[in-house]
This record gives structure tokens, sequence and C-alpha cells, in this order.
């Protein structure tokens, strides 16, 4: 019994650690936590739906998707970003839920509430682990979610535009001034963080539904794994993300609290967060 | 041939204050010009604008006739004007020596280690710290890591702001000799410095302002040899902030 | 009298103090030594930001590590920082009087007699009304002071309080603070790279080198001292 | 100043049709809460995502009151408005060790968590129990004050004005010195003697109270509440607006409030299609936050004060 | 031949209210609805319906000469928002009467408005408890109590279900309401049930359908709305459960479209109470409904069951006012005139509608069900009345009044 909510939680749990990534590789580039990035991936999700019912094959769907995704993120990022760079991070990140609201409501417009679902290839393979059949999608989230995380780890640590991006997102004016061309690494960072907010999408509109309103707002539990992670560290966002989606799952056997399980990602993310707090003096003006 | 760093009847303004009104001021390659004048003169202002920071709102700065007003900072600094900002600033989250990659990434891998091998000889301590994260430094040590950062970027100009601000005699001495090496190699310098005295006894040119206009401008020798050329600048502006 | 015994810090493994002991006495004593040799963060533990790892600081036999960092402040110790901290948005008077907010003064003329005390002190009596932001350097520099100045400080340490200002507005700070003693009965530690202002406000200077205790005396004396010399002061080979 | 205020007070709400009542009564009540946020963001300069939880803490805490002992609307609302003062404060608890964005998200998680025990517990509507639900839902009264709309309306912006000089009363004294210390750095107000975690703690209670104030008004408005008033994602919202009205003036908060309620209203009572309306606003909020930094009361009050200047020159 | 003529002649005066073919002109008579319309679920399809309806009248003589203006508003899912606009239909326009309401939030807000301002409601769309306990809104639709009873009825006579999970929202008047009397009405006939409750922002259906296996349940009353039932559907798949279970749905599942976006997977195998007739009903005003959309709708509005409950609350209101002065018609008299209204038989109701004057109003409680096919919806019964003490009362209550009695 234990075993098949186990399983069933770090299925649960890739869903929340792959949008946290997806927050945490662009906030560590540009200092923007991206609160449209449920929005953004909803709205690649709706037009592979779009396309699969036009009878498209599907790859044009996941090239729709990805590609739609990655050029919203790319025109908030060229577009608006640039006008809101000197604000704190928070009022950065606020704006953003405009941009959601616009996505939000444009999706809503053209498709309207109505029964949907989202085919992808994956759905139909899948394989059996303590009693839980696991679908080629979720085995296909889990993994990306740990080829995206090492993969992008390994390559802001190690690469020279990885240095760049930490440098703009610690002090964009200073860098700038030290010769960083921020516009075009700034581009890099919404492009790769649109790509993933679009395979994202995908996965959820999958796994979840397509529905442009439960997709958009799936960022705050992801913001959750994010926060464990201190919009930072990447292992610690995935670990976060599954730990989040093992405890939401195991709660599932307290009957008292079942009902209530989807407060998981905030408990546990407050609880971590404040664990990992523990040994902080007081801050200093400044730092977070 | 030797380059010029022009600037031609600059006007910039901050909030809505005119912080630089109709500056005009040079600096050529080898010589090394000082700036003075009281708190909120300007200067660092003109810094900022000339490393393009703050939006120009007329007038003109070149270099070698090329124009530079509203480019991006970062085009500025790779056509070769270096600003050391005031305030010891560095990129805290990254270790000093990320500090040093991100100043001369666009160089070659080698020539990069080679600069930031120099910049190690001048700095020594530097090169112990180099793994620790710049916003853990000692507000002197950061300065030398923003010092660092000029130096990475093999500029042919120079504008430091307050450069000895918040260092030991033995470092300001130490840098004050790198900054005459630097000019004897044909690298033009602006210095910013509240040690008049200091300022003037490197100094090929020496510009007063205040309250964003040039008072005086001469050789270091006049200032020496007549004070009040700097005492009158300082009280101009006393005068007109009397009167307004 | 402040008794420094034995404090030691480090960051992870970064020794920033290594067992400092040494007893000051004077009205004024300096700190100086090479950047990051220690002194702001010797000023940090006295304000409780750093807790030493271990040692000791008795200050007119108060143990003042046991007590939290506000709990200092209201004890009598008051210090301003490296960057400046004037408020923009609160008058100069305010600024001083959010210092007097938490310390034991009771009455509302006392508290107001000091303030005027203090801003006349530093000659900013014309400007109690004026907003932090409408200050020059200078000014806003003035106004840390007086901060520290109100409610019987005991000790008041300034950490590079000169920075930035030009040759006559330092002669001015090194009048202020000569008077402090005098004028407030409190005992101040001064750090400065500027060693005209310490050879003149100091009666006797602490010389820190990579966290180690280099020298101590009258201030004179430290001046010459060759290891002082070589290691600060960057005189040797001049010499 | 006050007397204008008050003749605005006594005078508009007699035009106004019964629409445009209810929606300024909504309106005014979200100034009061946005009151909350920027004593925390213009004051402390710390961020709350939670607001609008707090302001159904305040209101979940109103009715229960009511149904359990019938008391006069004033004194359940003094409740609930020191309860919620309570948990924003329990909220602002990591604000001690935490500012910035990660202290915003701390709350934001608050206000998540929130929703979904409200969701399912719901406001109280008369059942048995602390939790009980009943069959028919049983309405709260309106105030005494504010039976009509139109009194009604007049009543909720007393209290703003109340609220308003409670917290220009806090910003006057200690604790507003205290707070401009720690704005600037925390450190420096440690050294000054503030006693950073307990006006840090203050701060966050006051908001929190102001925000029960606001959750009661609204509870007194509509009788019964319904938890879909409450997800966390209007909490960002109202953060998002305060600063597009202006966090740093009284007369921003009322725009905040107006941006907040009336604007959807004027757009939905325009038929514009909801949907559209969410593009409109979304596209409204990222213009008003490039083109006006300080707010758009930031903005009027600066034109103002140039119009000033210039006739003054001539 | 003759018999089919003269329904069609039936149909046909029925279809254009007063069948004079005129435009009327007179002063309007103002009508509102107050509809769910921007947020997670799109609730106006029975005012469009109605909207449809009116102008088909309207063209045809209105009502004895008096155009109706009808007046929809969308209260947005939000509480205030329905507040808002109630007061602006009710107070600022002076309408006499809505139609046609749908929503989620609105009845429980406004219930005490409507009541206070005399105004009645014949509502279509009622989703929470509170719209069924309202003095003053009665509703053509059922809502999910009767409409769970009856599919899980019909699942113990033809499946053989023993235990039930009943997968509901975590909203007291939505899913914990309605789970609980559909829990109540099993141990009532000696069988079990328990409530799997969910968030309606749970990202993954995948626990509660854990939850539901682990309840040790042989069926699994999906209680939900459609899309999250469509995602719970969805992890069944993944977990290939499809024949280890029962599956079961309140009326939500019948909705155009859900057949193929399910997918073939579930042909046959999941069952639904509807709470009107079929669609493509052969009765008479199933036939005017669809007639009426086609003609005076829009293309893109919905032909589905809230459609029919919104076109038959039209119905009621304007066959009530056909029979008032027109000079009369003001909010008092219109209010009486619907609250009179008793015995209304339509064969878009499996039952006839009444509005009568309690505090409860659940006049539409019989129900059909159909089975989802790979392409369509396929009849399992007719219409039928659950058994239960819950309908036991309703009835005789129904029956002291005389309120369905012909
Ligand atoms: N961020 C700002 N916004 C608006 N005005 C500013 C800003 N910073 C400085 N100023 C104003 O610009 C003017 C010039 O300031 P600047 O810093 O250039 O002077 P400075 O000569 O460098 O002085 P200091 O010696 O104190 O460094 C001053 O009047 C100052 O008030
Ligand atoms: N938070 C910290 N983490 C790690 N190392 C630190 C930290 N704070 C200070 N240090 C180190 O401790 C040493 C002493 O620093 P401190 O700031 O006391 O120097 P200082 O004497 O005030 O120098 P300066 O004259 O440059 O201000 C330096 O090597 C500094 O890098
Ligand atoms: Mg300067
Ligand atoms: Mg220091």
């Amino acid at each position: 019994m234990y075993g098949v909510f186990l399983v069933a939680g770090l299925a649960l749990g890739a869903i929340y650690a792959l949008s946290g990534v997806g927050l945490v590789v662009l906030y560590r580039s540009t200092g923007v936590l991206n609160i449209a990035y449920g929005a953004i991936g909803a709205m690649g999700a709706m037009l592979a739906w779009q396309l699969e019912q036009m009878q498209y094959p599907e790859p044009v769907a996941w090239v729709a998707a990805l590609l739609a995704a990655t050029l919203l993120s790319l025109a908030y990022g060229r577009l608006v970003a640039p006008y809101l760079s000197y604000r704190e991070p928070v009022v950065k990140a606020v704006a953003t839920l405009g941009f959601a609201l616009m996505i939000l409501g444009t999706a809503n417009y053209f498709w309207v509430e109505a029964p949907r679902r989202l085919y992808l290839f994956t759905d139909a393979m899948g394989f059996e682990v303590l009693d839980v059949r696991i679908t080629g999608t979720r085995a296909l989230v889990l993994i990306a979610t740990l080829a995206t995380t090492f993969g992008i780890a390994i390559f802001l640590k190690h690469t020279r535009i990885g240095l760049l991006m930490q440098a703009l997102a610690n002090k964009r004016e200073l860098s700038s001034v030290l010769g960083v061309p921020v516009i075009r690494i700034e581009t890099y960072a919404w492009l790769i963080s649109g790509v993933l907010a679009g395979f994202t999408g995908l996965m959820f509109g999958d796994l979840v539904r397509p529905n442009p309103g439960a997709l958009t707002f799936l960022v705050i539990p992801a913001i959750a794994a994010a926060i464990v992670g201190r919009l930072e560290s990447l292992p610690m966002t995935l670990a976060g993300g599954l730990i989040i989606g093992v405890v939401e799952s195991m709660s599932t056997l307290i009957k008292p609290i079942a009902p209530y399980r989807s407060i998981a990602p905030f408990v546990v993310a407050a609880i971590l967060l404040l664990w990992l707090q523990r040994n902080r003096k007081l801050t200093f003006s400044g730092h977070d | 041939m030797s380059a010029i760093l022009e600037i031609d009847n600059l006007n910039v303004v901050r909030g809505h204050k005119p912080v630089l009104r109709n500056l005009s001021l040079r600096i050529e390659a080898g010589k090394t010009v000082a700036l003075l004048g009281p708190n909120g003169a300007g200067k660092s202002s003109l810094v900022l604008a000339m490393a393009g920071v703050l939006p120009i709102a007329s007038g003109i700065i070149s270099l070698d006739g090329q124009n530079l007003v509203n480019r991006p900072p970062e085009i500025i600094r790779r056509s070769g004007i270096a600003a050391i900002l005031e305030g010891h600033q560095v990129l805290t989250d990254l270790t000093v020596e990320e500090n040093l990659r991100v100043a001369g990434f666009y160089l070659g891998q080698e020539d990069l280690l080679a600069e930031m091998n120099k910049a190690y000889e001048i700095f020594p301590e530097l090169l112990e710290l180099r793994k620790r994260l710049a916003g853990t430094l000692s507000g002197g040590q950061q300065q030398m890591v923003a010092v660092a950062h000029a130096l990475m970027a093999k500029p042919k100009f120079i504008l430091a702001d307050e450069l000895s601000l918040g260092l030991a005699p033995v470092i300001v001495k130490r840098l004050m000799s790198v900054l005459e090496a630097l000019a004897n190699k044909g690298c033009g310098i602006l210095l910013i410095e509240q040690f008049t005295h200091v300022a003037l006894r490197l100094a090929d040119y020496v510009y007063v302002i205040n309250r964003g206009r040039v008072h005086f401008q001469g050789l270091p020798a006049e200032v020496q040899a007549n004070p009040r050329v700097l005492h009158e600048a300082y009280l101009a502006g006393d005068f007109e902030l009397a009167k307004s | 009298m402040i008794e420094i015994r034995d404090v030691s810090v480090s960051f992870g493994g970064v020794r920033a103090l290594t067992n400092l002991t040494v007893n000051l006495a004077d009205p004024v004593v300096g700190i100086i030594g090479p950047n990051g040799a220690g002194k702001t963060t010797l000023l940090n533990v006295f304000s409780g930001f750093v807790t030493p790892g271990w040692g000791s600081i008795c200050a007119f036999d108060t143990d003042l590590l046991a007590m939290r960092p506000h709990q200092r402040a209201r004890w009598g110790l008051r210090r301003s920082f490296q960057t400046e901290q004037v408020v923009d948005d609160l008058s100069v008077a305010d600024n001083v009087r959010a210092m007097l907010d938490s310390l034991p003064v009771t009455s509302r003329s006392e508290r107001e007699r000091q303030i005027e005390k203090a801003l006349t002190y530093v000659h900013l009596e014309g400007k109690a009304d004026e907003l932090g932001s409408a200050l020059n350097t200078y000014e806003r520099r003035m106004v840390e002071l007086a901060k520290t100045l109100v409610g019987s400080p005991k000790i008041v340490l300034l950490d590079e309080p000169g920075a930035g200002l030009r040759d006559e507005e330092v002669d001015a700070l090194r009048q202020t603070i000569l008077g402090i003693n005098e004028q407030f009965g409190a005992m101040t530690l001064l750090i400065d790279h500027d060693v005209e202002m310490i050879a003149a406000t100091c009666i006797s200077t602490v010389v820190l080198d990579f966290g180690e205790l280099l020298a101590f005396g009258p201030t004179a004396e430290i001046l010459k001292d060759d290891r002082v010399k070589a290691a600060y002061l960057g005189i040797e080979e001049a010499e | 100043m006050l007397l204008s205020v008050a003749a605005l007070i006594l005078i508009v709400p007699s035009l106004l049709d019964a629409l445009y009542l209810r929606v300024f009564i909504s309106s005014v009540i979200f100034t009061i809460a946005a009151t909350g946020t920027a004593v925390l963001y213009a004051r402390l300069g710390l961020v709350s995502l939670a607001q609008v939880a707090l302001v159904g803490v305040g209101g979940w805490v109103t009715l229960r009151m009511w149904h359990a002992t019938g008391l006069p609307f004033e004194v359940n609302m003094l409740a609930g408005a020191i309860i919620s003062g309570v948990v924003g404060m329990l909220i602002g608890l990591p604000a001690l060790r935490m500012r910035g964005l990660f202290l915003a998200l701390i709350t934001l998680m608050g206000a998540a968590g929130f929703q979904i025990l409200v969701t399912g517990t719901q406001f109280p509507n008369g059942g048995d129990g602390v939790l009980g639900i009943a069959v028919t839902s049983i309405f709260m009264p309106r105030p005494l004050l504010g039976e009509s709309d139109e009194a009604m309306l007049r009543y909720v912006c007393v209290v703003a004005v109340l609220c308003f000089l409670l917290v220009e009363f806090n910003r006057r004294t200690r604790p507003g010195r205290a707070w401009a210390l720690i704005r600037k750095s925390e450190a420096c107000a440690m050294a000054s003697g503030v006693n950073v975690a307990f006006y840090k703690a203050w701060g966050f209670a006051l908001a929190g109270f102001i925000a029960g104030i606001a959750g009661a008004l609204l509870a007194g408005t509509l009788g019964v509440l319904d938890a879909t008033t409450f997800p966390a994602s209007e909490s960002i919202l109202l953060f998002a607006l305060t600063v597009v009205g202006g966090a740093y003036h009284w007369l921003g908060l009322v725009l905040t409030g107006l941006l907040f309620r009336a604007a959807p209203a004027v757009l939905n009572d325009i038929g514009v299609n909801g949907h559209l309306a969410y593009v409109i606003f979304g596209a409204g909020l990222l213009h008003a936050l490039i083109t006006a930094p300080t707010g758009i009361a930031g903005q009027i009050l600066d034109g103002l004060t140039q119009l000033a200047k210039r006739r003054a020159g001539r | 031949l003759a018999l089919t003529l003269s329904g069609t002649a039936f149909a046909q005066q029925k279809l254009y209210g007063l069948n004079t073919g005129k435009a009327a002109s007179g002063q309007p008579i103002l009508v509102g609805s107050v509809v769910g319309k921007t947020g997670p679920d799109d609730f106006s399809a029975g005012a469009l319906a109605a909207k449809a309806y009116f102008d088909c009248v309207n063209s045809n003589g209105g009502i004895n000469g008096r155009p109706i203006q009808f007046l929809i508003e969308d209260d947005q899912w939000k509480p205030e928002v329905a507040g808002q606009v109630a007061s602006k239909l009710v107070k600022d326009r002076g309408v006499v009467a809505l139609v046609g309401n749908g929503s989620f939030v609105e009845m429980t807000v406004n219930a005490k408005l409507y009541e206070q301002e005399n105004v009645a409601v014949v509502a279509s769309a009622c989703a929470v408890r509170e719209c069924f306990e309202a003095k003053n809104i009665a509703s053509t639709n059922q809502g999910p109590v009767p409409s769970n009873i009856a599919a899980v009825q019909w699942a113990i006579e033809k499946l053989g279900t023993k235990k039930v999970a009943c997968i509901g929202l975590n909203i007291p008047s939505n899913g914990v309401w309605s789970c609980n009397l559909t829990n109540e009405w099993l141990k009532e006939k000696g069988l079990s049930g328990v409530s799997v409750l969910m968030n309606p922002g749970a990202p993954d259906a995948n626990s509660a359908l854990l939850e539901a296996v682990a309840s040790g349940a042989d069926t699994f009353l999906m209680s939900l709305p459609a899309g999250l039932a469509q995602a719970f559907l969805k992890a069944g798949q993944d977990q290939n459960l499809r024949d280890k279970y029962k599956w079961v749905a309140p009326t939500p599942l019948y909705k155009q479209g859900i057949p193929e976006s399910i997918g073939a997977y579930w042909g046959d195998k999941v069952h639904v109470a509807i709470e009107l007739t079929k669609w493509d009903g052969a009765g008479p005003d199933g036939k005017r409904w669809l007639a009426v959309m086609d003609k005076y709708g829009a293309k893109s509005d919905p032909r589905d069951t809230f459609s029919q409950a919104g076109f038959v609350s039209a119905n009621i209101f304007v066959d009530a006012l056909l029979k008032m002065d027109p000079k009369k018609i003001d909010r008092a008299n219109v209010t009486k005139a619907l609250k009179a209204v008793k015995n209304y038989r339509t064969d878009l109701l499996c039952g006839p509608w009444y509005f009568g004057d309690a505090d409860f109003h659940q006049p539409n409680h019989a129900s059909m069900i159909v089975t989802i096919t790979k392409t369509g919806f396929k009849s399992e019964t007719g219409c039928f009345d659950p058994s239960g003490k819950y309908f036991d009362k309703i009835r005789a209550m129904e029956k002291a009044q005389k309120l369905t009695g012909s």
C-alpha cells in the first residue's frame, strides 16, 4: 500500500520539480521569477491540442507547443522585462502576473471551457512499479527533470554564458558596465526557460488536463518546489519537488487530512525553508 | 597614434535635476586628468554618463571621433573605456575569480588568464581570496576587485571614481604606481579623488567642477601654487545655493 | 576602560580575528590596519553582528557579549557604519530621535534637549527639519555622528567616518571627534585609513594585521614602528 | 483636507446607483486591505503576498463570532482584526530571517495554504460547532449604521479614514522611525537600539489587523463569504496594484482599491467579454508598472509639484 | 399522418409564442439573468437558450405585444461581482424576474436580495446546495444529489454495485454535501459508501484514484465537473483499471465532445445519470428547442442539458406571463404568477415542474441513465424517480400541496 503511494508521489513530484527547475533557471539568470510560466506552458499545450484536433501529426503539435512557448517567453523577455530590470525582484515577479493574465485571458477566449484531452504517443507506453503503472509520459517527465536539472546545472557552472548569466542575475547594471552583453545573455535565458515552459506545459496538458486556468495556476505549487531550492539550487529544487509530491501522495493515507492534501506543497516548502535557514542571523539590508 | 576621449557640452538630468550642465572635458591617451569638486558636484554622475549608465540629455562624448552618446554600457566598455564606479562595486554572489572572468570574458582564454595573472600580481591579496564570494570581502578588498575589473578590460581609458576610498595607504601607493605605469603605456586616465594632493601629484591636467559646471581647468601646478582656485570653485556652489 | 580578551572570529575557514587581547583606556583610540585586517569585524563583534568563536569583551565592568545587539545600544554602545545609513525620508531630527526612541530617556523635554545639543554640536542645528535626502555627504556623516551622541553614550565606534570627505571637512570632523569625550563623556574607537586624522585625534592606536594584534601603544610611537610602516603605510623602501 | 473628505463621503454615495454603490463599497474595502500591504512595503521594505488571505481570515472570524455570539458588528470586526493580526504576525515570522522575494514567496505559500483550507471548510454560515456548515446560509446582518448600501458605503469610508489615521499615527511615532531604520538597514537599526524582531512583527501585525478589518467589512456587506474570493492569485494581484497605485501615499491606495474592484466592474458593466477583460487588465498592469515607477499617485503628485513650481516660476 | 400533423401544428404554435409573426413593439418587459461565465467553467448555456427563446417570442408578438428585454450578466465566479450585478438588475434596472440563472456562487450571495426585493428566479443551472434551499429560487435542473443517487441506484440494480466511492470536490456545499447524501442513501439501502474528496485545483487526479482504490469500493461515482471527471478517467486508464471497477457519474459527463475526448478505451464502460431528457429526444418540446436554437441562437451556443434547462425556464416564464394582463406585468404580479406555476409538463423534463411556495425547491428529481459509447451516448433507461427517504419527503410535499397532480 505504502509503496503504491510512494511511487505515485514520485510521479507527481516530478511534475512540481520540472516546473520548479524551469522557474529557477530563469530566476538565476535574469532575476525574474516568472509567474507567467504556467500560462506560457498552457498556451503551448492548448496549441498542441488544437493541432491534434486538426489532424496534424503529433510531432507538429510538439514543435508548435515548444515554439509558441518560446516565442511568448522571448516576447516578454525582450519587450517587457528590460523596462523593469532596475526594479526590485518582487516587483519583477508580480509584473509577470500581468503577462499571465493576458495569456490566460487570450487562451480562455479562444478555447472556451469544453471537454478536451491531449494525447501524446508516450501515453501508450508504460511499465509497472510496485503495482502502480507508470506511463511513458510520466517516465519522460521524470527523466527530463533529472536531465534538465543536471544538464543545466553543469551548463551554468562550466560555460561562459552560464557565468555571465550568474553575473547578470547578481547585478545587472554593474555587469553591463563590465561589458556583459546584457540583452543577448538575457535572451538566452528567456529562450531556455521558454522551451522548458513549453515542454512542461505539454506534459501537464497531458497529465493534468489541457485547461488554461488549471495549468496557469499550477505555477504556485511549482514555486513551492523552487523555494526549497532557494531559487538557486537546481538539485535542491528537484529534491523539493519530489518530497512535496511524496508527502502529498502519502497524506492520502491519513484520513482526516486526506481531503486537504493539496496543501502539502506550501507546508513542506515553508517548513523546509525555515529549517534550511535555521542558522541564519537576522538579515542585513540588500541581502535576501 | 594617440587616442582622445572628448566630452563636449554634456548635459545630464537625474530625476528632474540637471546634474551636468554644458560640461566639456578632454582626456588624451597617456595623460592623467584629475577631476576635483565638492560633494554633489557631479563627478560620479559624469563617470556614470560616460560609462553609458545614465541617459544623456544632450552633448557629445566621442572616442577618436566615434560618438558614444547613449550607446549601451557594454559597447562603451568594449570600445576601450573602463569605468570604476564609486562604492566598491563587485558581483557579490560570484567568487573573486569569477568576477575577473566576467570582466574579461570577451578576451580569448589565454589572454584572459594572462590578464588575470597580471591583476593577481598587482593585488596578491586577491590571489589568496580568489575562491571567496566577493560579497564576503572587506570593503578594501572589494575595491581591489573593482580595480582589477577595470584592468582585465585592457582599457584605452580608465575612469576611476574615488579610487582610494577605504584603501590602506600601502595599497593606495601601489595603486597610484599602477596608474602611472598604465599612463606610461598610453592609457588615458580620469582620476577622481577626495585627497586632492594625491590627485594633483599624479595629474597632467586638472578640472575643477561644481554644480555640474567646469569652474577651473589648468595645470596641477597652478592649483598647487594657488589653492584659492579650489576654494573659489567650491564656494561658487555655496554662493549659488544661497541665491536660489 | 575596555578589556578585549582572546577574541577570535572565523567565517568558515577564514580567520578574521585571532586571539585578540588588548586593554583600551584612552578617550579616543584608533584602529588601523591593512584591508581585510579585521577592523570592521572587531567593530561587529562589539555591536553583536558577529559572534566570536570565543573570547570576551568587558567594558566599564559590563560583559558586552552577553547582551543582544539592541540591548547593547541601550546600554550605551553606539556605532556608525562604513557606508552611511541616514534615512532619506526622515527629517534630521527624526533620524536622531529614532535613536532615542529605544533608550531609557523618559521625559520628552530631556529628549528634545539632547537632540538639540547633539545637532548643535555637529553644527546641524539649522537643518533639524530637513529631510535626510536633502543632505550632502558631509552632513550625512554628521547626522550619523549626532545619532551616536544622544542618550549618554559610553562607547562610540566610528568606521571610516572620513571616507569621501574633502580636506576641510576632514578637519571639521577631526575637531568634532576630539570633543566627544569632554562633551558627552564617551570613549571613541576610530577606524580610518587617513593616517593624519588618526595621528591628530587618537591618543593610542591598535594596529591589526591578518586578524592579529600587530602593535598597540601611543599613536605617535606606533606610527614610527617599522612593522607598521611596512605592513600598513608602505613606506619602508622610501625611507 | 479632512473636511473635504468628509463632504465627499457625505455626498457621493447618494449620487450612485445600486451597482456602483456595491462596486465602490468593495473598492473602499480593498483600499483598506491595500493600506496594510503598503505599511509593509513602503515603511518596512517588506512584501506580503498574503494580504487577501488575511482579509479572508478577518472575514472568517467575524462571521464565526457573530454566529456564535450575536454581538454587535463592531465587536466582531475587532475580534476579526485582532485574530487576523495575530495570523499576519505568524505568517510574518519568517520575516525575522528573510526579506525580499523570499519572504514574499513564503507569505504566498501562506496564502495558497489558506485557499485550500478555506475551500474545504468554507466560511461560517450558521452551522454548529466551529466548522459546521448550515443547511441554509444565515446571513450576518449589516452593521446598524450601514443597513442600506448607501449607508454602508459611508460606513466603510469612515472606517477607511480611521485605518489611514491609524497607520499615519504609527508612521509618525516610534514604530515609524524604527521601521525607517529597519528599511535602511537592519544592522543600522540594531545598532540604534531598535528591537528589529519586535518592530517587524509589529508591522506584520498591523498589516494583518487592517486586513482583518477589511475582511469584516466584506462579511458585513455581503452577509456571507465564499472561498472563491480569496485565492492566492488575488493576493499577488493586490500587491501588484498597490505598487501600481502608489504605496507611499493614501491617494495611491484609493487608486489601488479602484483598480482592484472598480476597473473590472466597469469593464463588466459595459459588456466587455470577461476573458478579454483579463487581457486588458493584464496589459494595463504591465503598462502601469513600466511607465509609473512611483505608482500612478506618485506620478500625479509629481505632476502637481512640477505644475506648482512652474506657476511659481512665472 | 394526421397525428404527426397535429403534433407539428402544436409545436409550431408554441415555437412562435403568440405565433403572430409580427415583431412586438410595446413597452419592453425587463428580465434578467446572472450566470457564471468567466471562470473555471462556463455556466451561461441556460441563459443563452432563454435568450434565443425570448428573441423568438419577441418576433412573434411578444407577451401580448410587449417585447422581452433580456439582460444577461456575468458574475465571473466571484461572489462580490455576483452581488453587484444582481443589484444592478434588481435595483437599477428593475427586472420583473430572473430566468436561466446558472452559477456556482450567485445564488448563495443573492438569495436574500431576491427575497427582500420579492423577485422570483427560474434558474437553470444550480450547482450548490444553497440554490435548492432558497425561498425565491427554483431551478429546472436537478443538481448533484438526485443525479448521484439515480446513477448509484441504477448501478446497484444493473451492475451489482456493493460499495461506492463518491469522488467529489472538497467544497461543503457541493462535493461534501452531495457525497454525504449519497452515502446516507446507500446506508439506508444497507450498502456502504465513502467520500473521496479532492481540491478543485488539485493537479493530479492520480492520488484521488488511488485513494478510491484503497477504499475497497467496487464502483466509482465521479461527482465532479467534466474536466476533473475526465482527468480521473485518464488516471484510471493509465492504471488500466477499466475492467476492475464500475464507473458511473452524474450529469456533468453528459456533454458534447465527451465520448471523443475520453477516448475509445472507455467505450460502453461509463454510465451517466442525466438531469433532463436526452438531447435527441423525439418529443415536441425537444424538437422545438433545437429549432429555436438553430433559428435564434448562435452557432456557438451549446446544445446541452443546461441549454435544455434554460429553454424550459424561459418557456415556463413566457407561459406564465402570457396568461397575465399585459398592463399589470410588474414584479409583484410576476412573482406571484411564477410561484403559482405547478404541474408544468414538458418532454424535456422527466417529471412535472412546479415553483411552489416553500423554503426548499427540488421539483426536478427524476433521471434517465445513458452510457457513453465510443461515439456518443446510448440510452439505458427511460425516466425514473429514485427511491429513498430523501425523495419520499419531496414526493409527500408535492402531493400535499398538489403541485404535480393533473
Ligand atoms: N540616484 C540619483 N537620483 C537623482 N539625483 C541624484 C542621484 N544620485 C545623485 N544625484 C544628484 O546628482 C548630483 C551629483 O551627484 P554626484 O554623485 O555625481 O556627485 P559627486 O561629485 O560624485 O559627489 P561625491 O563627492 O559626494 O561623490 C547631486 O546633486 C546629487 O544630489
Ligand atoms: N561574512 C563574511 N564571510 C567571510 N569572510 C568575511 C566575512 N566578513 C568579513 N570577512 C573576512 O574577514 C576579514 C576581515 O574583514 P574586515 O571587514 O573586518 O576587514 P577590515 O579590516 O575592516 O578591512 P577594510 O579596511 O578593507 O574595511 C577579511 O578577510 C574579510 O574578507
Ligand atoms: Mg561621487
Ligand atoms: Mg572595514
